[in-house]
């Protein structure tokens, strides 16, 4: 049982980092700041959301588990508002440049 | 446990000189408008009473209070401790704050038509936060409860800089603020590494832990020279002179007359109490060199200044540099250590005098800006007749600055010199001495213009308020008649030649410096029109005038270049370095 | 598993640091903006993953951190939008 | 592998301070600086400071960040001058002397601090049971080294009276800040309704949490401000007006309690900020509660700046 | 090495770069983000001191735990009491520069 766990675990956390790579690596290729800012929001928020669910095994019980996915939803809410608020000031920019 | 840690009777008076002002600040805070300035009066007595009675304890027994907060005893807890240094800084501090108070009236009233006003409310409850910040500062037994302390005193003093509001004050106590914020990171670093090597931060505990190795050498540089930032030491005087004399009076007089001084008494408790074995003769010249330095540089530009409240300020530099000059002479080759003794007595008793002067010149310039509406030396003419209360508070300040017995500069003299030749440094006699005369002009300069009959009788704005005048008239016969006070009680009374300060000899002592620096004020001075007699002079000294000049503006041209931001902060590193070097070389 | 833990925690704050450096190098203050995003996520990842096996109280830390970090990008880019749009 | 991690994490952390300081403009500075503080937290954690670590995150990483890039962002317009005062090669390679020399001789304390190390621990761990909480920290910061405590909180009052005499005198009495323009329906708005409320409650948590783990009343009321920040910046609440009573009350009831409790020592315990044998914990909880609404109403209104405009009538 | 001597040498380094910062830096702002690298560099080292002292069954000597709460604290009062200041500058003069200096002209008005 508890090897399956571990393993459950590795796996979503290597998942978890794949996606912070890609996110990375996007941030890197991508030639403007919007498409940028969209590789980075999903791709962030999503290798979170995979490192979290990969140590709630490894949490020390239910109020650490509902801690760790608390975390995930903030960062989450914060992803969407900062993303969205990013954008307009892009585009506000272009607008008037 | 050692002896020494452990509440003594009396002890709780530390606590109580600590949490009365803080506890008046927030009062004041809490009740606002009028009552601030109510609150503030109120406390005065209290707090004045309560470093008489610390001053009452100490007396005679030469010994320490201590109060041991929580009964936690160091390393754990936090200790309070006080000698008859602290004490006489207590009651001195205790003293020109009340002065202040008085004087403050005048200008920080809430107006009849506001319940309540900005400067007047934020006056007094800083005033209060200086004084606890202060107090907390002389009793203060722990290394981070003094970064707190210092802290708090620079928070308190930062906001009185620029009270007015205008631009260039604001510039002033930007400044103030950056450049003190630095030196307290210098003084955390080093307590930071006196903790990590000796695991207590009890200024007690650590004198007996010490030992002279690489960390608490580079601690003790680092810590002095954040401390001297703060002090405004030369070079590091980046802030003062703007800060000092753009503040409103009463606050300029808080902050030259008290709170430099609490960064000094600092470094005095650091090398005296902490690491007095630390301390060798090479680091202890530094500081002196630095304070021979200050009083040259100060004086002279202060004998430039075309304003009188810049005039005082960079007479503050000059006498903060005199108040560094006890360190060497505190040296006792034999035991190879910092002792306290009649230089620790000198430089104690130049700090009370220079508080109670400095306050005073402050004040009474004040009054003669409110009533003129303007400081400019060239406008003085005559102002001694108008203003006479004012004016004579400026001479007996500056004729105590000068060290005409029995002032209090007077007796610091006398137990410097005496500890100077005691310990066979000569040089530092030469410097005392120079130290007098170099007062003595600027302060003559002023009196010449004030005192002149002039043709133009000056145009007064309107009338000073009198309680204001005669505060600073009262304490400035404070300073001045200061060495009569019995000082034998808190200071070692190893001094035969101070028995008689009124005596035929002693006056003649006094008086010389005060030719010397008739002559240089004519030789340096910035003489304006309406001043006749120093103009029909200074016309027939010619080539020598000029000479004199010339070398006037070169040392204004090197302050100008030292107040600039790169070169201050560079001199700080610079100075932490020295002073680290020299330490290590005295080992 | 402790070091796969710390050793994904050295991973993830690899990526950050070289995405960090390509966004706060410009060239638009919206490109700099989203570096407090991306610490928002990577750095709360990589502390999760280094601290959370060891000591539990890093989840706190983690939670402290998620909110202030919400709360300092949104300030951030309501200050700086509020200035821009005026 | 713990040190692989710790070696890349503080390069990470010298390669952000040293962007902070030659980064071109101010704006980008700060928000390097900020990614610099919420990494710093990482630092604590693995230097097994928690309790620093949640204030670090707190202050560090939020209110200080957020502080100076809306300084940055107000004083865009003063970036011209100061580029054209840039300072010249030689002084720029005196200051890299000057600074790596201070920075070599620290290196070399640290690597001189004595083996094994001073510590306290024992101490506290000695006498921790006299205080009741279980939280070491805690019970430095409340019993053995209380003063600081108590200091700390009249520095926070005091730098506030010293922000609030920066105000111009005809709006003395007014509230700080103006709010931003925000769009009532915007998303800035939803979030500003959605994430106090959590925030309140984590920041409770946090402080309640600090009695017997890491937490306490600093790192809960940094949150507990910084929500109420939000919720004025999203103009759902108002700044008060600095001349309330309530305000000022309100602002001193916490260091006022502390005071009280303190004294009180004196009488029942025979020591200022001392507390009678099994009391301890309950006074040092009331002296908690009594600071958590003081301390983040300093800090939010510390936050907030000086009074800037007359409240509307 | 163990992570007090890694962090510390790194608190070293930090403290070079902020007086680096607070010494070439013009901007009043950007000479305050320097202090504050100088301040978290002490407070780092104070941290790895801390870390050194791990006994008794704590992680580390709880002291200087507890004196940087206090310290973070008072550092995060000055910086807001800056900006402050700093933005109080603005407003009154549209600058924020230190460098014009209220000195004593040195070349008035010799007689």
């Amino acid at each position: 049982m508890k090897a399956a766990l571990d393993i459950a675990s590795v796996l979503a956390i290597s998942a978890g980092a794949f996606f912070f790579l890609a996110g990375t690596v996007a941030l890197l290729r991508f030639p403007d700041t919007l498409s940028r800012l969209h590789a980075l929001t999903k791709a962030d928020n999503l290798g979170l959301g995979l490192v979290v669910v990969g140590l709630l095994p490894r949490a020390g019980g239910v109020s650490a588990g509902l801690k760790l996915l608390c975390i995930w939803l903030l960062a989450l809410l914060a992803g969407a508002t900062v993303s969205q608020l990013i954008a307009r000031t892009v585009q506000t920019r272009d607008v008037r440049s | 446990m050692p002896a020494q840690d452990l509440t003594t009777p009396g002890g709780l008076l530390l606590v109580l000189a600590v949490l009365v002002p803080f506890a008046g600040m927030l009062a004041g805070l809490a009740l606002g408008g009028r009552n601030a300035q109510r609150v503030a009066l109120a406390t005065m007595p209290a707090g004045l009473g309560i470093a008489v009675a610390i001053a009452g304890a100490l007396s005679g027994a030469g010994g320490e209070l201590v109060y041991l907060l929580g009964n936690w005893a160091p390393p754990l807890g936090v200790a309070l401790r006080a000698d008859a240094a602290s004490a006489l800084m207590l009651v001195a501090v205790a003293v020109v704050i009340s002065g202040i108070a008085v004087y403050a009236c005048g200008d920080f009233s809430t107006p009849r038509s506001a319940r309540e006003a900005r400067a007047p409310l934020t006056f007094w409850i800083l005033l209060l936060a200086v004084w606890g910040s202060l107090n907390l500062v002389l009793v203060g037994g722990d290394l981070f409860t003094l970064y707190v302390a210092l802290e708090l005193l620079t928070f308190a003093a930062v906001p009185l800089v620029c009270l007015d509001g205008r631009g260039e004050t604001l510039q002033s106590a930007l400044r103030y603020l950056l450049f003190a914020l630095l030196g307290s990171m210098f003084y955390l670093l080093g307590a930071v590494l006196l903790y990590g090597s000796y695991g207590t931060l009890d200024i007690a505990l650590l004198a007996a832990r010490l030992r002279p190795e690489a960390v608490p050498f580079a601690a003790a540089a680092l810590m002095t020279a954040g401390l001297l930032a703060k002090t405004a030491l030369f070079p590091l005087h980046i802030w003062l002179p703007p800060a000092h004399a753009g503040a409103p009076a009463a606050a300029s007089a808080v902050l030259s007359a008290l709170v430099i001084k609490g960064s000094w008494f600092l470094v005095v408790r650091l090398w005296l109490k902490a690491m007095p074995s630390l301390a060798g003769l090479a680091s202890m010249q530094v500081l002196a060199g630095l304070g021979a330095a200050a009083i040259v540089l100060g004086s002279i530009v202060a004998l430039r200044q075309e304003r009188l409240k810049l005039l005082i300020a960079f007479s503050t530099l000059a006498q903060i540099g005199y108040l560094f000059l006890m360190f060497p002479l505190a040296f006792d080759p034999a035991s190879a250590q910092l002792a306290a003794g009649n230089a620790l007595a000198g430089g104690i008793m130049q700090a009370v005098s220079h508080a109670t002067a400095k306050a005073a010149m402050f004040m009474a310039a004040g009054s003669i800006y409110a009533a003129l509406g303007h400081d400019r030396l060239e406008g003085l003419t005559g102002i001694g007749r108008a203003m006479p209360v004012s004016m004579l508070a400026f001479a007996l300040s500056g004729l105590a600055l000068v060290g005409l017995p029995p002032s209090g500069a007077y007796l610091a003299k006398e137990l410097l010199l005496e500890a100077a030749a005691q310990s066979a440094q000569w040089w530092w006699t030469i410097v005392i001495q120079a130290g007098g005369m170099l007062t003595a002009s600027y302060v003559l300069l002023v009196l010449a213009h004030a005192f002149t009959l002039g043709e133009r009788s000056t145009a007064r704005v309107s009338r000073a308020a009198r309680i204001g005048e005669m505060a600073a008239l009262t304490l400035a016969a404070c300073s001045l008649l200061l060495g009569l006070l019995p000082w034998d009680a808190w200071l070692p009374p190893a001094r035969p030649a101070l028995s008689l300060p009124l005596s035929l000899e002693a006056l003649s002592k006094g008086l010389w410096p005060l030719v010397a620096g008739a002559l240089l004020a004519i030789w340096l001075g910035r003489w304006g029109h309406p001043a006749p007699f120093g103009k029909a002079i200074v016309a027939r000294l010619g080539a020598a005038r000029r000479a004199g000049l010339a070398v006037g503006k070169l040392i204004e041209r090197i302050d100008c270049r030292l107040r600039q931001w790169p070169a201050a902060s560079v001199s700080l590193l610079v100075v932490a370095m020295l002073l680290g070097a020299a330490v290590m070389v005295a080992r | 598993m402790l070091d796969f833990l710390l050793a994904a925690a050295a991973f993830v704050l690899a990526m950050v640091a070289l995405g960090l450096f390509r966004i706060l190098r410009g060239p638009t203050e919206a490109d700099r903006m989203m570096a407090v995003q991306l610490l928002g996520s990577g750095g709360i990842a990589g502390l999760l993953l280094a601290g959370s096996a060891r000591i539990p109280a890093t989840v706190d830390v983690a939670l402290t951190l998620a909110l202030l970090a919400a709360f300092a990008s949104i300030a951030f880019v309501m200050s700086a939008a509020g200035e821009t749009e005026r | 592998m713990i040190a692989a991690l710790n070696i890349g994490v503080a390069a990470l952390v010298l390669a952000l301070a040293l962007f902070t300081i030659v980064a071109r403009e101010s704006f980008a500075a700060c928000v390097g600086f900020l990614a610099y503080g919420l990494l710093l937290t990482l630092v604590w954690v693995q230097l097994q400071g928690l309790d620093v670590a949640l204030i670090e995150g707190a202050v560090g990483g939020g209110l200080t960040g957020v502080l100076v890039i809306g300084a940055a962002v107000r004083l865009r317009s003063t970036q011209a001058a100061a580029d054209a005062a840039r300072l010249g090669m030689p002084a720029r390679m005196l200051a890299v002397l000057l600074s790596g020399g201070v920075a070599a001789a620290m290196a070399a304390c640290v690597l001189a601090l004595p083996d094994p190390a001073p510590t306290l621990a024992p101490q506290v761990s000695a006498s921790m049971a006299a205080t009741g909480v279980a939280n070491p920290v805690t019970a430095v910061l409340l019993a053995f080294r209380a003063m600081d405590t108590l200091l700390e909180a009249i520095v926070l009052v005091l730098a506030l009276i010293g922000v609030w005499s920066l105000a111009p005198d005809r709006v003395w009495g007014g509230r700080p800040a103006l709010g931003y323009d925000v769009d009532p329906d915007g998303i800035l708005a939803y979030v500003a309704r959605i994430l106090p409320p959590i925030g309140i409650v984590a920041g409770i948590y946090i402080f309640w949490a600090g009695a017997d783990h890491p937490g306490g009343k600093f790192q809960g009321a940094t949150i507990l401000a910084a929500m109420w920040l939000l919720a004025m910046r999203a103009g759902l609440t108002d700044a008060p007006p600095v001349d309330r009573k309530w305000l000022r009350l309100a602002l001193v009831a916490g260091p006022a309690a502390f005071f009280a409790i303190g004294l009180a020592g004196t009488v029942t315990a025979g020591a200022f900020l001392a507390y009678p044998d099994g009391y301890a914990k309950v006074l040092i909880l009331a002296i908690e509660w009594a600071l958590l609404p003081s301390l983040a109403l300093t800090l939010f209104l510390l936050m907030a700046g000086a009074p800037q405009r007359m409240s509307a009538p | 090495m163990t992570a007090p001597t890694i962090f510390g040498i790194c608190a070293a380094l930090l403290v070079g770069i902020g007086l680096f910062g607070v010494i070439i830096s013009p901007h009043p702002l950007r000479k305050l983000l320097a202090f504050n690298l100088i301040g978290s560099g002490v407070f780092m080292l104070l941290g790895a001191v801390a870390r050194r002292g791990a006994a008794a069954g704590m992680g580390g000597d709880p002291v200087p735990q507890a004196l940087l709460i206090t310290g973070i604290v008072v550092a995060f009062s000055a910086t807001a009491l800056a900006v402050a200041l700093l933005l109080r500058l603005f407003n009154e003069t549209g600058s924020v520069t230190l460098a014009a200096d209220a000195r004593a002209h040195p070349d008035a008005g010799d007689t």
